[in-house]
């Protein structure tokens, strides 16, 4: 059986799973900053409002913490609600409804309620966009007990991820690589096409070293891989597509197969998630690592204006230059 | 020199409190009670279960035998009047944490409600009939929550109103705007019931915020605001009926002001002599909402020594039997750490429950 | 049946804004102006200053010689009016965003704003006579802050007063309540500046509260709550006067709402003929703040053809000037990530930056 | 030249400080709710209302947001705030207001305001509190660059520490561990005691292992220490003080010196700090390394109420295990 395959970038990938999605279950509903009349800001859910009317693509006044906040009531009350937060960066607003409301009404009412809530975020940088909008904030969110975090980094996972995403009985936060949405297309399956959470894709397969990452810097890892070619270094890339859950087994043995492992992200260094990754993978791994696993991550700084973002977030060459030297190591 | 005087001012934020009883236990002149009879009878029944249970939790606390607590005492016709105007067949109640007899009128086992006080996860789950959402701690966190829970009812065309309570405190949080403001724009069939007791902990009402009263910011989220003698069951039943009575009709939410008073300490762990002034619960105990009820029944012949004894009696039974029968409930294990975190756990999760398990619940 | 009405009502948010200079350019019967001759006269520069520099900023951005931008047009005299009641000497101005001639009135350079919106981290820096915070990307955060700087220096006696600008928008958030109920609370000599421009980028005031005015909030905090024509400047200047005065005075802060229209895009990434009906810019067009100060001005004899002619040409050298500035200055590198982070860089940080230069500021 | 020494609890110590520092210096007022009249719940700032009168020692409205923001602004005007959150759970609250404000104003002026702000918090388990009382938190304030966050674990420390933090230049997260107020208590100095930050103190000393632990999970580490000594093996206990700084060259070096790691914390497992203090050290001490380290932590649930807790916080037994097993690995 052939699957049908559609080329489109991963904006493309997300609003036709909206549509998708509104269209096969009327209890969802989409909510948010700017989601209805213009469409998002990125037009993620361009067209949704005229094709699903004002009841289901609802504008929400500018207050994060009520869209959170809302969402738990309307699942509640039997909706599945897919919420925007207009940027990751301001997450924070909402901060106190997600871990310690959103990720545990499910255990707070022993399983009288569960959430079946999404909650979409863009983020991520090199992009230019002002203060505050690019942050990679992924790690603070993990320490919510209940919750997933996902992270696609393709067009396809885009789709499959966010369909798996609104059909779960557990809440969800959908990050979205902003660099990505138009940058990054694919061929994606027409329908149903769901992927489940917890396990990584391999991005390409390489004997030398393991370099992980997930959302945006997936693709400067492949970049990455593609320099390491040219010098003789076969790199497996692994894009872990949701943190929460964490495909352990999978990261496991695939840093044990080369034992060699360089993890890539966007956020700052120091207790980024790229720490759970190394943590995981020095345990699991230990026997069969042939060198210290290196982290790529930006430095701990806040991120900086436009005109120095591009020193800030982890490129190509920081990734080459860690593999080169794990690959190089005793 | 300017002409401008501020279209706004602080004086706008004043009003008279509705009173139907007087604290003396006869009627307003010209007020007509919207609680007669068998259903004024239940109500003051719950009022002194509500006082027994609070006295009762207070020395089964004392003993290690109860954890913290907060006791309802002195605010009773606040939440049993605001609960008597809802149909808990179809209607929503969403607690912070000091209204258990609302609790109980939608249909909540006092047992549920006692586990969850004595530190069980299992007290959490509220039967699927009754409804409502558990007790809240982060305050004002269940507000905008509540006005999700009546909007999305309200989607579904289920003639259903939420009110949801909150503490004089609790409304200086944004989640407090932010819930209020949305019930605006979403016109949700929520009643807004805060709970103007004083106190925040030590904190008095004064110091909470500058305005004259806390129904007044109605206005600003364009809804209607109420301010009503919080010691006074008719009056805070009347003015939260018209609250239900608006929001089931689509005339959008209403901040109900219930002015009252904590009489007892904040929790099980305060004490309340370290910042309260003394002439001021001087000034409210004459004020106790549970006797003008009993006055006014009595003087209505609806009430007499008889029919108190057996009422005192049957709820001390009730009490003592859900005490025994949390008591028999064999303590939480590990698994309870587990239970319903996510429909499905992780392997992660379920190789830390293993390890857990195989130290045999030892830390 | 229930007697009761609520003693707030949805309709109790209303109010007329105060105007005092009409579309036409002729006074309000009755209303005499709080700014005259050369301060009416510079009032007016900047404003044309700010249309100008929209005009300037706009052509750079769209050339990739300068970052996404927000323009004040429309809102000038909003924010002319406002700015023009403080004294940049002693008070203080917070801004949002979308404020320049605000900022510009305190004394700031335009070259550090465009730093800012060039990407480079050194505009953040106001020279420190300036008394201005940073412009604020998280909306209604900086009202807090404000509140804080207010209180802090009414603490140290220091005669001054803090005017704090927020949109529409920003108002539903939480910190703008907490902010609010905060200044009521300690009488911080604050003035809360909304500028209700009609949207909070697509999204329209009526959709963003149900309120009638977002004015009509001051009271709920027991403060003082205006509105007025925002794109009247003598207005503006008269109530944010008025509300300086009381600051200053001791009586504590109050809410400005300027109502007023964004007439153009949110910013240089929008396009608000997605979402904007037609007739709305039809609506206000007329009614540019601009115009009628300059009608006002020819027929009081302050303004001609040559001045006009003068003022726009040393606009456009100013702005000119500014641009070449901007446009010389070294780009940042990657110690401008690391700077100012905290005082004494730790260890790791150190560590960090030596590593990322020897790459040679490579990624 | 021997200096004095007053034997207290660690609240004694905390509220001496605040006091001691009030008098130092006149530009510092507490605030927060309910640390006036009462004193604080726990009493922390008991008297200082009398002491220094209500313009320094503030009950504020019940707002988490506006405390820490006020504390901007009132820093920015020149005073040094010392915040009070009544818990760390109800630090979400104000969570925007620290990563993205607090923490970032001094990079956001490029120095003109730098932000003199402690933010003292309780937090931490075993002592039967409602919910959202006991988390730990402490892993999602870490990637809020600016920020210090630290983590006493004794009287001396918490009084040195408080010290250091309230004199620091820059906003530091203070949290104090609920169960050491009253339990934990030793010899304090009398008078001026800064302890800096970013230096990790070795509470005990052994060759064998080195356990590494903060907050209240160092007498956890001590406790098993002492058990692990019974059965031959010598552990190092490190008490790391600040995770942010972090003392990674005093890390490093302890634990190279003992081959062996186990790190405690309460916090649940995944993505707590206990995963940057493996991956600094499976870095930095790889070639050293005799044994994948362990990390004990919380389940990955949420903190469940009082009856169960002690079930989910790491205790003795855990700890001890896990270093007998990192002792016996090959
Ligand atoms: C967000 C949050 N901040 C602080 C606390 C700590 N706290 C618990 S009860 C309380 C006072 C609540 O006052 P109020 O809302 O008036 O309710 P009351 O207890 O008087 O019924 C405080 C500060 C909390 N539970 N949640
Ligand atoms: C906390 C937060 N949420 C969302 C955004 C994204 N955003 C930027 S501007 C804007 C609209 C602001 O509207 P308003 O406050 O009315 O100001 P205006 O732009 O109209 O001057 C939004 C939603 C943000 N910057 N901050
Ligand atoms: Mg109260
Ligand atoms: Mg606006």
């Amino acid at each position: 059986m052939t699957r049908r395959m559609t080329r489109m970038t991963m904006l493309e990938a997300i609003n036709t799973t909206l549509r998708g999605e509104l269209a096969r279950d009327e209890r969802t509903m989409v909510l948010g900053q700017d989601v209805g009349r213009l469409g998002g800001v990125f037009r993620a859910t361009d067209g949704l409002l005229d094709e699903f009317g004002p009841e289901r693509v609802v504008d929400m006044p500018l207050a994060e913490a009520s869209i959170v906040g809302a969402s738990i009531g309307l699942a509640a009350a039997g909706l599945v609600p897919i919420a925007e937060l207009q940027f990751l960066g301001f997450a924070h607003q909402a901060f106190h409804q997600v871990g310690a409301q959103l990720a545990r009404m499910r255990y707070r009412s022993q399983g009288r309620f569960p959430m079946p809530v999404v909650v979409r975020a863009p983020f991520g940088g090199g992009v230019r966009t002002p203060e505050l909008h690019s942050e990679a904030l992924e790690a603070q969110f993990v320490q919510s007990p209940g919750l997933d975090v996902v992270m696609p980094a393709t067009a396809a996972d885009a789709k499959g991820l966010l369909q798996t995403a609104v059909r779960s009985p557990d809440p969800v936060l959908f990050c979205e690589p902003l660099r990505g949405y138009r940058l990054v297309s694919g061929e994606v399956p027409d329908g149903d096409a769901p992927v489940p959470f917890g396990k990584l894709r391999v991005a390409r397969a390489g004997a030398d070293v393991t370099i992980v990452a997930w959302s945006a810097a997936v693709q400067v890892a492949e970049k990455a891989a593609d320099l390491l070619a040219e010098e003789g270094i076969a790199a497996t890339v692994l894009d872990l597509r949701t943190l929460v859950p964490l495909d352990e087994a999978g990261l496991v043995d695939a840093v044990a197969s080369t034992g060699r492992c360089v993890v890539v992200h966007e956020a700052p260094l120091s207790a980024g998630f790229g720490a759970e990754v190394v943590a995981t993978v020095a345990q699991g791994a230990f026997y069969s690592l042939e060198a210290p696993i290196a982290r790529v991550g930006a430095p701990d700084t806040p991120y900086p204006p436009g005109r120095v973002e591009d020193l800030f977030v982890p490129g190509v060459e920081r990734v080459v230059a860690a593999a080169r030297e794990t690959v190089k190591a005793a | 020199m300017s002409g401008f005087v501020p279209q706004f001012r602080p004086e706008h934020g004043a009003a008279t409190p509705w009173t139907v009883l007087r604290p003396g236990g006869d009627l307003e002149p010209g007020r007509s009670p919207t609680l007669d009879g068998e259903r004024l009878r239940a109500a003051y029944e719950l009022m002194l279960f509500s006082r027994a249970f609070d006295e009762k939790a207070f020395s089964l606390q004392r003993q290690g035998r109860f954890g913290t607590f907060s006791p309802v005492r002195g605010q009773e016709a606040s939440v049993v009047g605001a609960a008597f105007a809802l149909d808990p067949a179809r209607d929503w109640v969403v607690p912070q944490y000091r209204e258990l007899p609302a609790l109980l009128n939608q249909g909540l086992p006092l047992e549920q409600f006692m586990l969850t006080f004595l530190g069980d996860p299992r007290g959490g789950r509220a039967p699927d009939e009754v409804n409502v959402l558990p007790i809240q701690i982060g305050l004002a966190a269940q507000l905008p929550q509540a006005v999700g829970l009546a909007w999305g009812l309200a989607r579904q065309r289920r003639d259903a109103v939420v009110m949801v309570f909150c503490g004089d405190g609790a409304t200086s949080e944004g989640d407090f705007h932010e819930a209020c403001n949305l019930a605006g724009v979403v016109r949700a069939p929520v009643v807004f019931l805060v709970q103007n007791n004083g106190w925040a902990i030590s904190t008095p009402r004064a110091r909470q915020s500058a305005a004259a009263s806390l129904a007044a910011r109605a206005p600003g989220y364009g809804m209607a605001g109420a301010l009503v003698d919080g010691n006074d069951l008719l009056a805070v039943h009347e003015v939260a009926s018209n609250a239900v009575e608006r929001a089931r009709s689509g005339g959008g939410p209403t901040l109900v002001e219930t002015l009252t008073y904590r009489l007892g300490d904040h929790n099980t762990a305060d004490d309340a002599t370290r910042y309260r002034p003394t002439d001021d619960l001087a000034a409210w105990e004459p004020r106790d909402p549970l006797d003008r009820v009993h006055t006014y029944l009595r003087s209505r012949g609806l009430w007499d020594d008889p029919h108190d004894a057996a009422v005192r009696e049957r709820i001390a039974q009730r009490i003592e039997e859900a005490v025994r029968t949390v008591e028999a409930v064999a303590p939480p294990g590990v698994e309870h750490v587990f239970a319903h975190v996510t429909e499905t756990p992780s392997p992660r999760l379920q190789a830390q429950l293993a390890e857990l398990q195989a130290h045999g619940g030892a830390r």
